[in-house]
């Protein structure tokens, strides 16, 4: 046990998957199968396991997802790391073929393949292609995938082992900004569901849900709001399909108000789906949604901080909401 | 016209039925200027090999009964699509191209464990590769009529058949990406060390694809046992390759890659299996990919039976999907004098392997065995729609929503 | 004025607005340049601008998408026509380029262009990826192009007319249900404006939502509603991108209940940000939400017309609804 | 290495200044090798232009000027990034490749109406494409440092610019996809029987990208006057160009798509501006695409100035993201033997344009223009908050939506 890093938390589960599975294969691009982290051990996974099984090649994307549903196919566990500047560049591999062959073959073809899909840190400065957050609802649309997004270093390690052993299809979303934080995580091999949301704290007056890089603004306003003396039931939705209606819609019974909170653009984002299966569910609830607008995230960090939903932003609607 | 002669240059007597082994060879020489580039490639690299001679009979009569299989399946289908509403197929005919998915097969390892068998990734034309790899008549036949029994559950119909008993990946209703997706394949084999070799089958179309350039890139670099049969039958829907590709010979754009591209004649099943076998030789001996363009033909419409007649090979009328076709009937006419069923003939019988006799018993039995497989599917229950929830992942049901 | 089918008079406008601009192009693939329609002349685009303006190469639908946005970008007004079968292949393109230069160009750049995308007609026996309804959230989550979709050859028309004329990449959605459709449409150029949704009846016990290939069977379905004397009102989203909020909100102010229809699968459907829309500004309403299961389409037509939504199953939902 | 040796083989005396216009020509004879293919390619064509030489001195002096301006500003954006907080960049440098942009950009139109002047699609690499162009310096500074004044005011930062009013459509962040919207104006060109250039600046990462078969294939099936400009500085990001592409020059792929490829020495600007000026005449002539490689360098990392030090140029030291960098100091060292700065002025000076006086007057003109762009940018208005929903449509401004 010692604090690690997401990304090295993630690096840690594939390690321990590809030890015990001789064949499973590694498909990179620009971020070096490489993971190092403070007092724990170098993870190198080109070096440990090689470069027939460890690759890269050019700048590929829909190659990188091809190659890994077509090893999937042939029956080898497969997973490849799509950087966010190419997130969307595998698109239609992943909603065409990913998603539909099992389906298609009436249950014939079989897909153990991990698709990680980078979302970009959202970063003042990089602009419109580099610091969007976009992808998770394009991806969560399509069937026959699942796609799940870590919004911790225990989830992303806990959701990669699930996911390498899930014998289906997984969209393994990863946010960037999860990359700064940190926490103790166990050494050992440990799984965490794909479809359940998990709790993050629980409250009678309002449901928060959030997921991915979000959830670091909502578990901080959820903090300032509990010391405000409003009872918050915060909710990392970890799974965006299948989605946990069952905890959304039980909870929101409860607290007859929601407040979804993404960094997605507004229209189709995760919480439009949240919010869309409550009230099928709940009657008399009120509802609210945090989300970027409808627009590129701009270069300048002045535009680009105003515009990007925060914490502050939770608050503010929170205490509007109640009055 | 240019391409189609000198492609389809093997003189008109070659599927005459008099023919001795003395005038196939010319057959063969005439062929051979049809396909100079990919042979002086393959020379350069010292592959002489005319291995089909060497085959057991069995082999060879085998391979002409898998051409007459899918011949008179494909030519079922056309005439049920004309004459037949109970079979509610909706289908792209291969008649005409069968010596290409023959030849292509007769090379690979189609039998054993799925961890060794070599596997093929299809196109939307999936009966000759189907039935080529081993796929079994009776499920196909109940399949194509979305059969509860057939191969795929009736969840495939005609596009999307998959078979992993006889490493059939399966067909892709999507143009391009299958080579992508074959590629990887070759990159598992060699990733796990195993001896097996991926087949990607494209048409023509596939080369403006950016699976193209991605495939062969990524299999060259890689040096993956991946071999890319381009079934070049001169039109994507009702294009001519011309519109979609600069070259005249798609196999050209295999030097690119440093990769050898090979041209042949894709309607004698012999010739592909030379070429096939030297590039199956190759990838199991670790040398990397191969690109093999085979020149062919489709005798039917790109989509259906429009213009065809109930009995009659081909589709000489008009297509009303066809606006702009650029197909000329006696481009068709052409080709039909190079038959591929006749070519394997011929070639067995001036071989001495069979007679006409013998090859007529054989057709008569093929024809036998496509009846029998469309008589079973007649008798086969309907998919339970329930079942549509299914197969979505390997456990459970997903939740209906159409009722609100 | 003469009864014409959706795709001839999606072609009327094209031709009229070419001969307007001497230097617009069309780049199709599979689908012939051509339209003819029962008593009216053949359209036949490739014949009367030449092949320089009305051109077709390879199945590449990235480059059609590609190369329309680089004509628009400098100053041609350019249309491509993307055949469903590649509707997701230049994905990217749209979304990360002609959804985004405008913006990251500070205002610099400037897209003439429509893509029309079609979408598959859903026809029993074609399977997975030939009977897919789904484009449609994937492209309206996209910012920086306006998303609209037609359901009738009045609309089709009128819209086309406008998304050409329109500044702004327009992603035109096409539905092929649409094909069999026909009606009376007028010969001389007329537009639609590309934000509103279409209020097709009116009436205060229940708001039907649906949009494009769907519209005929909530059409279908009202007509079955009201002769049950229930007070139902239409509507037609017409552009999923903006979606016009007001006249959602106003009508669900009036019924208190809302029932979506889509086509489109259930998990994040045109219907879901419709219901979030509304629930973020009416107290009180019910929902309900009519879609295509989280599943490809099979190929079996007894499967297939199962799972397929259609009116009888919104009449049965409404009347529980009201119930 | 032997990339590197051939490609950059002109002996390093070629950048002495004693320079003699008979030891010059040597140094073109020595790059010749360099660019044996690309040459061959071209001579097979008869072109055999060594067009530089007739330039007026004004134009040439202008080069050099450009050179030097893309190099100064570079530099002071490093330094700055290592030294002034206050100057919040974040950059992919050109130095080492400014001989290229500007080459490129010298045989080209770039003033006239939007409907006349030739355009360029660059990448995220980007000062000297907009520098060669025409982009206006104070306003560069100003959008790299996110002003409401900058060139677009603040919304681009680096890797979006774009100047319609030089024809610098602009730079994309996504590597490929510029090359088919590049072909596309090309096609809009011909549609509208204009006789403008559309050329695409990309990196030899783009080669292995879908993008890069779409627009060869296109832009060569439709004859289109566009130019794909690859400069291959040896690495993606960390990679070396090796593990993208399976041939040592990028431009032999061009002759798959029966389209001239040709090789050319990047740090020599008026090599690049010969081969570039060749492929505007073709282009303008509707004899279709041309493919020109540039061999060059970049003198940084990839991103950024880690590893550098304020005031000298280049990046020698560690950098942190490039954790598997395959790029040996000694490659980079061997670089700057042929600096394209040095090889300009040696040109000009051996050429009798300019003598050393007036080579360093030009210099320091330039360098106290750089810091007049930059005392401007200083003195610039940053964003409006607000101002971030405009923008998005050419109509209007979107809703805010992160208050709830
Ligand atoms: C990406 C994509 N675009 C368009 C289509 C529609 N389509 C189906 S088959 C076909 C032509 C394919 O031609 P080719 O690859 O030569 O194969 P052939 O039909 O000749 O066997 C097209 C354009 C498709 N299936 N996929
Ligand atoms: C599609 C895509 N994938 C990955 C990236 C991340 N990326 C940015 S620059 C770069 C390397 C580009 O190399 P090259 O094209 O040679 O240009 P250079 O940086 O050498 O100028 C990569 C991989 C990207 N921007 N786009
Ligand atoms: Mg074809
Ligand atoms: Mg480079």
């Amino acid at each position: 046990m010692a604090s690690k890093s997401s990304m090295y938390a993630m690096y840690e589960a594939v390690q321990h998957e590809m030890r015990q599975r001789k064949d499973m294969t590694w498909i990179f691009e620009l971020t070096p199968a490489v993971a190092s982290n403070p007092g724990t051990p170098v993870i190198n996974l080109e070096k440990e396991f090689g470069r027939t099984r460890v690759t890269n090649t050019g700048i590929d994307e829909m190659w990188m997802a091809g190659a890994t549903l077509g090893a999937g196919l042939v029956g080898t566990t497969a997973v490849t790391y799509i950087p966010y500047q190419g997130s969307q560049i595998p698109f239609e591999i992943i909603q065409n073929h990913a998603g539909k062959l099992r389906y298609m073959s009436g249950g014939d073809s079989t897909m153990p393949v991990v698709f990680i899909i980078e979302i970009s840190g959202q970063s003042p400065g990089f602009g419109g292609q580099h610091s969007d957050y976009e992808a998770d609802s394009y991806y969560a649309h399509i069937p026959g995938v699942k796609v799940v997004i870590p919004s911790r270093p225990y989830d992303a390690k806990g959701m990669m082992a699930s996911a390498i052993r899930d014998p289906n299809p997984v969209v393994y979303l990863f946010p960037q900004g999860l990359r700064q934080l940190s926490e103790e995580v166990p050494d050992e091999q440990f799984t965490v569901p794909l479809d359940k949301a998990a709790m993050r704290t629980t409250g009678n007056d309002l449901t928060i849900v959030g997921s991915g890089a979000g959830m670091t603004m909502v578990l901080d306003a959820t903090d300032q709001l509990q010391k405000a003396g409003m009872k918050v039931e915060a909710i990392d939705l970890r799974s965006l399909k299948p989605m946990d209606t069952e905890t959304l819609v039980k909870s929101v019974q409860k607290t007859k108000r929601l407040l979804t909170f993404d960094q997605s653009y507004y229209t189709l984002c995760p919480g439009a789906e949240v919010i869309a299966r409550v009230a099928e569910n709940v009657d008399g609830a009120r509802y609210k949604r945090i989300a970027f607008p409808d627009a590129p995230p701009p270069a300048s960090p002045e535009m680009f901080n105003w515009m990007r939903p925060n914490a502050g932003h939770i608050v503010a609607a929170a205490k509007k909401f109640i009055a | 016209m240019a391409i189609v002669q000198s492609s389809a240059g093997g003189p008109a007597h070659t599927s005459l039925p008099s023919q001795t082994r003395r005038t196939l060879l010319k057959g063969f020489a005439a062929a051979g200027a049809a396909v100079s580039i990919g042979s002086k490639i393959a020379r350069a690299q010292g592959e002489i090999g005319f291995w089909a001679q060497n085959l057991p009979n069995e082999k060879l009569i085998d391979m002409y009964s898998t051409i007459l299989r899918i011949r008179w399946f494909d030519r079922t289908l056309a005439d049920k699509q004309l004459s037949d509403r109970s079979f509610r197929n909706l289908i792209h005919l291969y008649c005409g191209q069968e010596a290409v998915a023959t030849g292509v097969c007769a090379a690979l390892n189609n039998k054993g464990p799925f961890e060794e068998i070599d596997v093929i990734f299809g196109t939307h034309r999936p009966t000759g590769h189907a039935i080529a790899k081993g796929v079994d008549m009776k499920k196909l036949a109940a399949e194509y009529n979305f059969k509860a029994t057939g191969l795929n559950r009736g969840y495939a119909g005609e596009m999307h058949l998959a078979d992993k008993s006889v490493g059939y990946i399966g067909a892709d209703g999507i143009v391009g990406p299958a080579a992508v997706l074959a590629s990887g394949a070759a990159f598992a084999f060699r990733a796990r060390g195993s001896k097996q070799v991926a087949v990607v089958f494209g048409g023509d179309g596939t080369y403006a694809t950016a699976a193209f350039h991605s495939s062969m890139n990524n299999a060259a670099l890689l040096k993956l046992p991946f071999i890319y049969v381009v079934e070049n039958n001169l039109y994507h829907q009702f294009a001519h390759y011309s519109y979609s590709c600069p070259m005249k010979d798609i196999a050209t754009a295999a030097s690119m890659y440093r990769v050898p591209g090979w041209v042949v004649d894709g309607q004698d099943v012999t010739q592909v299996y030379n070429k096939m076998k030297d590039a199956v030789d190759r990838a199991r001996a670790g040398e990397g990919p191969t690109l093999i363009e085979a020149k062919t033909y489709r005798y039917y419409a790109h989509w259906g039976a429009p213009g065809a007649e109930v009995g009659k090979l081909g589709s000489f009328g008009y297509d009303p999907q066809a606006i702009t076709s650029w197909r000329p009937e006696r481009e068709l006419r052409d080709w039909l004098q190079r038959d591929p069923v006749d070519i394997a003939r011929n070639t067995l019988i001036s071989w001495g392997v069979i007679d006409q006799a013998k090859a007529s018993a054989i057709e008569a039995a093929v024809r036998q065995e496509v009846k029998e497989a469309f008589d079973w599917e007649a008798q086969q229950p309907l998919c339970k729609p329930e079942d549509a929830l299914k197969n979505v992942f390997v456990e459970g049901t997903v939740a209906a929503r159409q009722f609100g």
